[in-house]
């Protein structure tokens, strides 16, 4: 399975059991992705890392 | 002005606390009581058929998945424990006046867009999340309470400006209501007996430990709940406050014994 | 100054009373908002194996029969409901305060040490209950709150001397608190276009109630949740409110409504 | 079944079914009396009605 950085458009490889929400690094442009729908894959920036906070 | 902190892990005896604060404030001691729920919040959820789920960031915090469903069983977890806080106080002639950071926008504070979690080695993002920072704490309504002879009693929530409530960690919930008082001490009770260069033994006591081996202490020594309290003590210290006791919640007298010096002194 | 009093019962639209409430107050109307729980009680109590059992006295009041475990969920449900009005109005950038009669003391009363309850026709005491009268209101509490810009959301518990949280009718709890604050209008708001002269006819709802004819229509008109309200009804005429209105809360604008003549006004 | 009024020391006809706590007027004093236990069967001066206040 494969999909496309929304970044550089370089394809990506996927493992077959990648979850929904994972984050999966491009291995051209280094950003990070988030898939953020499955059949089909769909690939997004990530959003920033916020710290945390939950009790 | 003494900011106490009080979690829900089970094994804390609320009528030890209650009577010590009773006599304290008795004595004329300005006090805000600051508590947690994790405990009442994972069984009200695991009888209500929503057990507690609970993620690790990648950078190796645990914290509660907290859904809408999670906030609602929390929200009214740690409102009966506020309730019963107050109603022991007030049974022993304290004047004292629950609320949480939601109420008058007592702590306001941005909501998580989205949490990251790891799994078995994979990071994903969690939206549906209702966690947030604690960026202000409305100081007014505090000293209102507090000058007119009130003890607050305060649950662990905070609110968005969208006047969303969010789940925030009780220590550093307590953290930023000590540095909004300016508070000579805040005091963080738990279930040990302190900070322990190595836990669990308990012959590993730290009794005094300079802020300037916080940083340390909370990557080399804390683990899990205990790493939350050093970054509250940072915090609270960064921002003025004087001291902050990592004191023995199981004590008789866990107020006054921490006070005189037992348990993990940061200054 | 208006007390509104919104049931727990099902089918109220939260949203158009909160936004009709947020229009009110930016146009500088002061306005407490009295909640009740019924519903959310019952369901909650469904849910964690404690279903609610009622009580009829032999006077022909039915209420909650309201052991500890029955309170501590009575005021779980309650506090959830206040945290999602507040979390509501805040939303709509009203400065609302969510707190009980337990908090500060705000309803005091007295906890009856027993209920008589008759089950097919044969009375019986019941003791472990948790219910209560309303005495005093802590006035100086209320409008230490308004005159600094917060509208409270109060959540039906009073407070017994000993620091006991107590169950208490929303509809008096409201009376009381419009009493307290000689309030121009109460308004009542339920799932009903107001007092009919013969339920469940719409067409025979009582627009005009003198306050003289309140004892007969209690008796002879209002069954169930409906004498408590024109009890509280007249509980607050006494004690100087100037009217008291019955007004339908499943309406589009229920408050904006009420006060433009809809539903049962008394005065 | 039956048991002593605790006011005038009357003997009084109690039904089999007696519930615990069940109001039970003297027939001989006319005193309301409250059934505090059962096996035996112990009465006391019933507790004065308070007016209803409950939710």
């Amino acid at each position: 399975m494969s999909a496309q950085c929304p970044e550089c458009e370089g394809t990506i490889a996927l493992a077959a059991d990648i979850l929904d929400g994972e984050i999966v690094p491009c291995p051209d442009c280094g950003a990070e992705l988030e898939v953020v729908s499955l059949n089909p894959v769909v690939l997004e920036l990530a959003p920033e890392v916020e710290e945390d906070w939950g009790e | 002005m003494l900011v106490i902190k009080i979690g829900g892990a089970a094994g804390i005896d609320y009528s030890n606390l209650c009577n010590d604060i009773a006599q304290l404030a008795a004595q004329g001691q300005p006090i805000v009581l600051f508590h947690g729920g994790s405990d009442g919040a994972n069984t009200l959820g695991e009888q209500l058929g929503h057990p507690p789920r609970f993620i690790t960031s990648p950078s190796g915090h645990t914290s509660r998945q907290t859904d809408r469903r999670t906030l609602e069983i929390f929200m009214m977890a740690t409102a009966l424990l506020n309730r019963q806080l107050v109603e022991r106080l007030r049974g022993l002639g304290v004047n004292a006046f629950g609320l949480s950071g939601l109420d008058g926008g007592l702590l306001q504070g941005n909501r998580k867009t989205n949490v990251r979690a790891v799994e078995n080695g994979r990071v994903r993002v969690i939206r549906d999340d209702w966690t947030g920072s604690i960026d202000q704490v409305n100081r007014d309504l505090l000293q209102m309470l507090l000058s007119t002879g009130y003890l607050p009693v305060i649950a662990p929530l905070a609110v968005s400006a969208a006047g969303e409530p969010l789940n925030i960690d009780g220590d550093r919930g307590a953290a930023s209501v000590a540095a909004a008082l300016e508070a000579e001490t805040l005091l963080l009770l738990t279930n040990v007996s302190g900070l322990y260069r190595n836990f669990p033994d308990e012959s590993s006591l730290i009794e005094r430990l300079p802020r300037t081996e916080l940083t340390h202490a909370s990557e080399k020594l804390a683990q899990g709940r205990m790493k939350k309290k050093l970054l509250g003590a940072q915090t609270a210290l960064e921002a003025g406050v004087r001291r902050v006791i990592i004191g023995d919640g199981r004590s008789e007298q866990p107020v006054s014994a921490a006070l005189a010096g037992n348990g993990t002194i940061i200054e």
